[in-house]
């Protein structure tokens, strides 16, 4: 299969850190691939490079063939690539219908004029949008709180709704940080599936930044593990569990966080 | 929350309505001017010279107007100094209530907004220290309902510049002004076609902001243009500050300003800085004219009065002479009655004139600063 | 060149005022992250009390002097207790800190001017106004008695903030908060600490202002300069508030005297505007980048 | 009661709304706090005044019709406020607050420079073109075209910047170009409050246009609620005709006025409406809103019951 998204020799510095050295992997169209690694070791500033937060310090990003280093995030977002957050991050203030439909944005195309005389072209569209926002609630078992404040909702299913906003704008390519902190083994399992669901059904590539072994072991086909902003090892869980390298970098941190 | 404040300000505008009942006896008359922010010293001054000179006429029985004796009452609005209370305040005033005439602003900027509200309402307004052309002429055309009592602008600018000229012999000045203040703009332009026509130069023309408390950098720079006079047309905080920050960069050029200046704070925040300086003012202080109201004033309000309270002296006289003269008390006649009135001022001798209704001819008083003390140097007109 | 020097003069002491003033923001800034516009309100209560101590209470000026601070201090805490802290409880967003610091301050102006008078009103001559002449140039003594006591009051100022305890509690909370909270720092009584120490500072403030240039209520308008310059040199960093309020007062100086008095503020706020852009968090504020 | 009065302080009440609904887009759905919308005021207080000032008149306009000087100074507004925004929209927070700052003091001080437009002595002789139904008009088409801008995507990416910047950006809106617009937009009726201003004051003067009146319209906004068209109008209507009703106080209102600031800031600081529109849609949404709060309870509080029973 194809090379969805293809990373080469990526680098990032701050100051005088290293956050990210010269790590190189593809994500396969299709593909659910898995991000680990012990605390700073550079994963959410890979996310923050790949959807053009920051500015990569050197190397290259290819997302289907097409370099988007240097774009805005808002290009890369509606060139399909999209993320959720490690610490959450809604429209607070608006409804779980309301953060869906916004996102939903990118599937209409009525200009200002046409928004402010309330022409028909604004009229049809927009209920398309409605109706694609509510399909979204309704897959992801969102519906029944459609009209609930964002921030009211539960922990776990903010995640969920951060997810189904994500998929609003119809990435091809979906990065999760961390989709299943704060949440107990049995929604972990719940979100497992889902998150193969989603990729099945809506066709889409994901990469996600997991800590829970049990997920990243059980939806990934393939592993890249990070430790102190390098790249240590690829391949699958099996292969990546039994290296050498990696178990060294997960006990050395289980003991760094032991002393802390 | 909103009901409570909806319905607070629909009472609160109601009771306002009922407040003035109609007895036929009273002829009411409106102030507005500023009883809060920085000019309100002299806002409260002119109300309060109002109110007394209104108590005395009614202790005195009241005006006959018309064969009937009528008292006065004044109701007085803060318009804040700012143009756009202005004009709700007179809209109150001409409309609710219901006054025959209106005396104030004490600011030009106050006073030209108020016009078409007048015009409409057939009120007259006399202005006391409103100095600005404009305010009582657009374009060439009178405005019917806007009267003053004080000299304008381009007069008050042209006696400062022929007085030092003339007088002073300065054939150099320097002029610092306010740039945001209109009275200044107005005076600096005035001051300056003038002392040029006359044949002097204006070696620097520096401004600073309203509300500017440090003038050393425009001082420093007239310093180094070595002017024989400085003209200081704005009102006497920056003049005492700016004259101070002047000795003490060594200026010891003769300071000149205009009807802003006269004020005790001048004298006691200036000090030395200001000794030797001259102003243009609207009287003497030492008339003789003057000094039965100086005392009144005193005895009732425990201070002395402002220079605002001269003018608004005048301006009640002037209206009660339009109102004698009107034969009742309806602002439409009082207006047309106060056109070619000619009477004799504490501050002078005010003639409306019906093409300007500005006093013309008035005088206007140079003032020396010796000892802390004004001293006047002579009734000066300008040609 | 004597003009140039005498401008740099004027400049440095224009500055030193406006510095005094930018410190008490930038030390509130650099915790609660917004504008307190409340600040040039406290100064011109500091110069009231300076004023009344001299006058109704005949103090010497030492005491004067520590009156008024001790007085704008109680102000400071007063105003972050009635007007900040129940926005703080329920972590309502900057603007409304702003907007309930604007009601601060025209409640403080206005009810100065509603006690007091709005008329102006003179120090009595505590230092003798008279010049120290060196040649052609002239330094006022009370310019430069501000500026030592400015430079000593801010060295005071960051040697508190970093020797004491509560200053690194100050330090800490100025780049987090929240973690502050976490780790068990009082960060209410850091916030207290913070707006006391800014009253105080807003009373030298106050003081000084009001022998150089006379009590009035409207002198916290003037504050307005000092937000600018402490913009200027960084938001949240003293040094910076100090720096940029010498550099304004000199920038200032210098377009008033070389190129046009009437354009003066025009031309400092294009210089602000210019620095902002090239460096949008001031000269030398903190620069973060927003972490996702 | 007099109408003449009423009429007036109502009028200025319309003028203020126009200005206010517009800072309302920048500050209340797009999060952006300026301190220098008196300065699109002025733009358009000026430029309108010139277009329709008679050419016989000092300082002499062009003599042209009213509404030609309601596009004119509305689109001259809007034109200065995308070359400020060019310059300041990337700025954060405070920093973009000063730069707005200093431009509202910027354009003053160019007014008060220009002799062609009267300098600091103003403006005499606007004609009076500011009628009562003219502002009522002019009200109506602002609050409809805010109305349907706000539901609209385009209003829903701005809410979106206000409510998270970098997910906004994630969710693929350009974020820079709706603040742009929402800046034009609220420069364009700050603009056009301008103008009817100057035509109903028949006089302006560039210190009509301050900082002080920049801040009172962000006060107007904030104590209607952000994010509340309703709200802004309320806030206009109460705000305006407020220091009317305290005028009985004299010296003390302005007292009361920052009392009140405070209070509210304090007591709610959501605003008099508090993001809530009074709109019968507007009211069933935050119905819904509150129905579905107390069945989420509902059920997370069968679900740990359950939980215990267990």
């Amino acid at each position: 299969m194809a090379a969805i998204l293809h990373i080469r020799d990526l680098t990032k510095k701050f100051g005088g850190l290293t956050a990210v050295d010269a790590v190189s992997f593809d994500v396969s169209e299709g593909g659910i691939v898995g991000l680990i690694g012990p605390n700073g070791a550079g994963k959410t500033t890979i996310f923050n490079l790949i959807t053009g937060v920051y500015k990569p310090t050197s190397g290259s990003i290819e997302f289907r063939g097409k370099s988007i280093v240097g774009l805005e995030p808002f290009r890369i977002a509606d060139m399909g690539v999209t993320r959720t957050f490690q610490n959450i991050r809604l429209f607070k203030n608006l409804s779980v219908f309301d953060n869906v439909l916004t996102a939903c944005h990118l599937n209409a195309n009525y200009s200002f004029a046409e928004a402010i005389l309330r022409l028909p072209r604004f009229r049809t569209q927009e209920k398309a949008l409605t109706a694609k926002a509510e399909d979204l609630l309704g897959i992801m078992g969102l519906l029944g709180y459609r009209d609930l404040i964002a921030n009211n909702l539960p922990y776990g299913l903010q995640r969920r709704l951060e997810i189904v906003r994500a998929l609003a704008l119809n990435p091809s390519l979906l990065l999760l940080d961390e989709p299943a902190a704060g949440m107990n083994p049995d929604e972990t399992e719940q979100l497992m599936r889902l998150i193969g669901r989603i990729r099945n059904d809506f066709k889409l590539s994901v990469l996600v930044i997991e800590h829970h072994m049990d997920l990243i072991m059980g939806v990934c086909e393939h592993i890249v593990v990070l430790n102190f902003g390098e790249k240590i090892a690829q391949g699958t869980a099996d292969e990546v569990s039994k290296n050498p390298q990696v178990i060294e970098a997960y006990l050395g941190t289980s003991e760094e966080a032991a002393d802390a | 929350m909103k009901k409570l404040l909806f319905a607070a300000l629909a009472v609160a505008l109601v009771l306002a309505g009922c407040g003035g009942g109609g007895k036929s006896d009273v002829v009411k008359v409106g102030w507005l001017g500023a009883l809060t922010g920085d000019q309100a010293v002299w806002g409260e001054n002119e109300l309060n010279t109002v109110k007394m000179l209104f108590e005395e006429y009614n202790a005195a029985g009241g005006i006959e107007v018309g064969g009937k004796k009528y008292q006065l009452e004044v109701i007085g609005y803060d318009n804040k100094g700012d143009p756009q209370e202005s004009v709700n305040v007179t809209k109150r005033l001409t409309g609710q209530d219901k006054v025959v005439a209106i005396i104030g602003p004490n600011s030009s900027g106050n006073a030209i907004p108020m016009a078409p509200i007048l015009e409409k309402a057939k009120v007259p307004d006399i202005a006391t220290v409103a100095t600005n052309p404009k305010v009582t002429v657009q374009d060439g055309k009178v405005k019917p309902y806007n009267f003053r009592v004080c000299f304008i602008d381009p007069y008050q600018g042209a006696v400062a510049a022929g007085f030092a000229y003339d007088r002073l012999n300065a054939r150099t000045a320097a002029i610092l002004y306010d740039v945001g203040d209109d009275y200044s703009q107005g005076l600096r332009e005035f001051f300056k076609v003038n002392f040029e026509k006359k044949g002097g130069t204006i070696v620097a023309d520096e401004s600073f902001n309203s509300g500017d408390v440090d003038f050393r950098p425009q001082l420093s720079k007239i310093k180094a243009a070595n002017p024989d006079v400085i003209f200081m047309p704005y009102f006497f905080k920056e003049v005492a500050l700016s004259a101070n920050q002047a000795r003490d960069l060594g200026i010891k050029a003769t300071l000149l300003g205009g009807d802003g200046w006269p004020s005790d704070q001048l004298i006691s925040m200036g000090g030395k800085a200001v000794e030797g300086s001259y102003f243009v003012n609207h009287l003497d202080y030492a008339d003789p004219a003057v000094q039965d109201f100086k005392t009144r004033y005193k005895a009732k309000y425990g201070k002395e009065t402002e220079l605002n309270g001269f003018l608004a002296h005048d301006a009640v006289l002037l209206f009660v002479e339009g109102l004698k003269k009107a034969g009742k008390p309806n602002g439409e006649a009082i207006a047309k009655a106060l056109e070619g009135i000619d009477i004799q001022g504490i501050t002078g001798r005010i003639h409306i004139s019906p093409e300007t209704h500005n006093p013309e001819g008035k005088d206007a008083a140079i003032e020396k600063i010796v000892n802390g003390q004004y001293v006047f140097q002579e009734k000066y007109a300008a040609q | 060149m004597v003009q140039f020097l005498q401008q740099l003069i004027n400049g440095l002491s224009i500055g030193s005022v406006y510095a005094l003033m930018a410190v008490g923001y930038s030390l509130v800034y650099s915790i609660m992250n917004f504008s307190n516009f409340a600040h040039g309100g406290v100064i011109m209560l500091g110069a009231y009390f300076g004023f009344f101590s001299l006058t109704l209470l005949k103090l010497p000026f030492a005491a004067a002097f520590l009156l008024a601070s001790v007085g704008t201090f109680f102000v400071a805490i007063i105003v972050e207790r009635v007007a900040y802290k129940p926005l703080r409880e329920r972590r309502a967003p900057f603007l409304y800190f702003i907007i309930s610091a604007m009601g601060a301050s025209i409640l403080l102006e206005n009810l100065v001017i509603a006690t007091i008078g709005p008329t102006f009103r003179t120090y009595p001559e505590v230092f003798s106004k008279a010049l120290i002449e060196l040649g052609p140039l002239a330094v006022g003594r009370l310019d430069l008695i501000i500026f030592l006591i400015s430079a000593v009051s801010l060295t005071l100022l960051i040697l508190f903030i970093d020797k004491t305890k509560l200053g690194k509690a100050i330090q800490a909370a100025s780049y987090n908060v929240k973690a502050c909270a976490l780790m068990g720092v009082n960060t209410d009584r850091v916030i207290l600490t913070v707006f006391g120490l800014g009253g105080f500072l807003a009373g030298i403030a106050g003081v000084f202002f009001g022998m150089k240039y006379t009590v009035y209520p409207q002198i916290g308008n003037i504050t307005t300069k000092s937000f600018i310059a402490a913009v200027f040199g960084g938001l949240g960093s003293l040094p910076g508030a100090v720096l940029g309020s010498v550099l304004l007062g000199v920038i200032e100086t210098f377009v008033a005297g070389y190129l046009s008095s009437q354009f003066r503020d025009l031309i400092a706020f294009v210089i602000l505007i210019a620095v902002l852009v090239l460096r949008p968090t001031g000269i030398m504020g903190k620069v973060t980048e927003d972490k996702a | 009661m007099d109408w003449t009065y009423i009429q007036g302080i109502l009028m200025l009440a319309g003028i203020n709304m126009i200005a206010v609904l517009g800072l309302s887009l920048l500050t209340g759905f797009t999060g952006l706090f300026s301190f220098g919308h008196a300065g699109f005021m002025a733009i358009g207080a000026y430029v309108g005044a010139w277009i329709s000032a008679s050419p016989a008149s000092t300082p002499a306009g062009l003599g042209l019709p009213f509404i030609l000087a309601i596009v004119g100074g509305g689109a001259a507004a809007g034109a200065v406020s995308y070359l400020i925004g060019r310059i300041s929209l990337n700025l954060k927070g405070d920093y973009f607050c000063i730069a707005t700052l200093g431009f509202g003091e910027a354009i003053r001080l160019i007014f008060n420079n220009v002799n062609r437009f009267g300098g600091a002595r103003g403006w005499p002789g606007v004609p009076g073109k500011s009628t009562f139904v003219a502002i009522l008009v002019a009200d109506v088409v602002a609050v409809l075209f805010l109305a349907n801008l706000v539901k609209s995507r385009h209003g829903r990416n701005m809410i979106a910047v206000r409510e998270e910047e970098l997910a906004a950006q994630i969710a693929g809106i350009d974020v820079f170009k709706y603040k742009m617009i929402s800046l034009i937009i609220s420069a364009v009726y700050a603009g056009v409050a301008g103008v009817f201003f100057a035509h109903y004051m028949t006089f302006i003067q560039p210190k009509m246009f301050s900082l002080t009146k920049s801040t009172e319209l962000t006060i107007i906004v904030i104590f209607g609620g952000l994010g509340s068209i309703s709200g802004s109008v309320l806030g206009a209507l109460v705000l305006t005709a407020l220091p009317e009703v305290l005028r009985a106080f004299e010296i003390w209102r302005l007292v009361f006025y920052g009392a009140a600031v405070i209070l509210i800031m304090v007591s709610r600081p959501k605003g008099l409406m508090g993001g809530m529109e009074l709109t019968p849609s507007g009211i069933r949404k935050v119905v819904a809103e509150r129905n579905a709060l107390r069945e989420a309870k509902a059920k997370l509080l069968a679900e740990a019951q359950s939980g215990e029973e267990d």
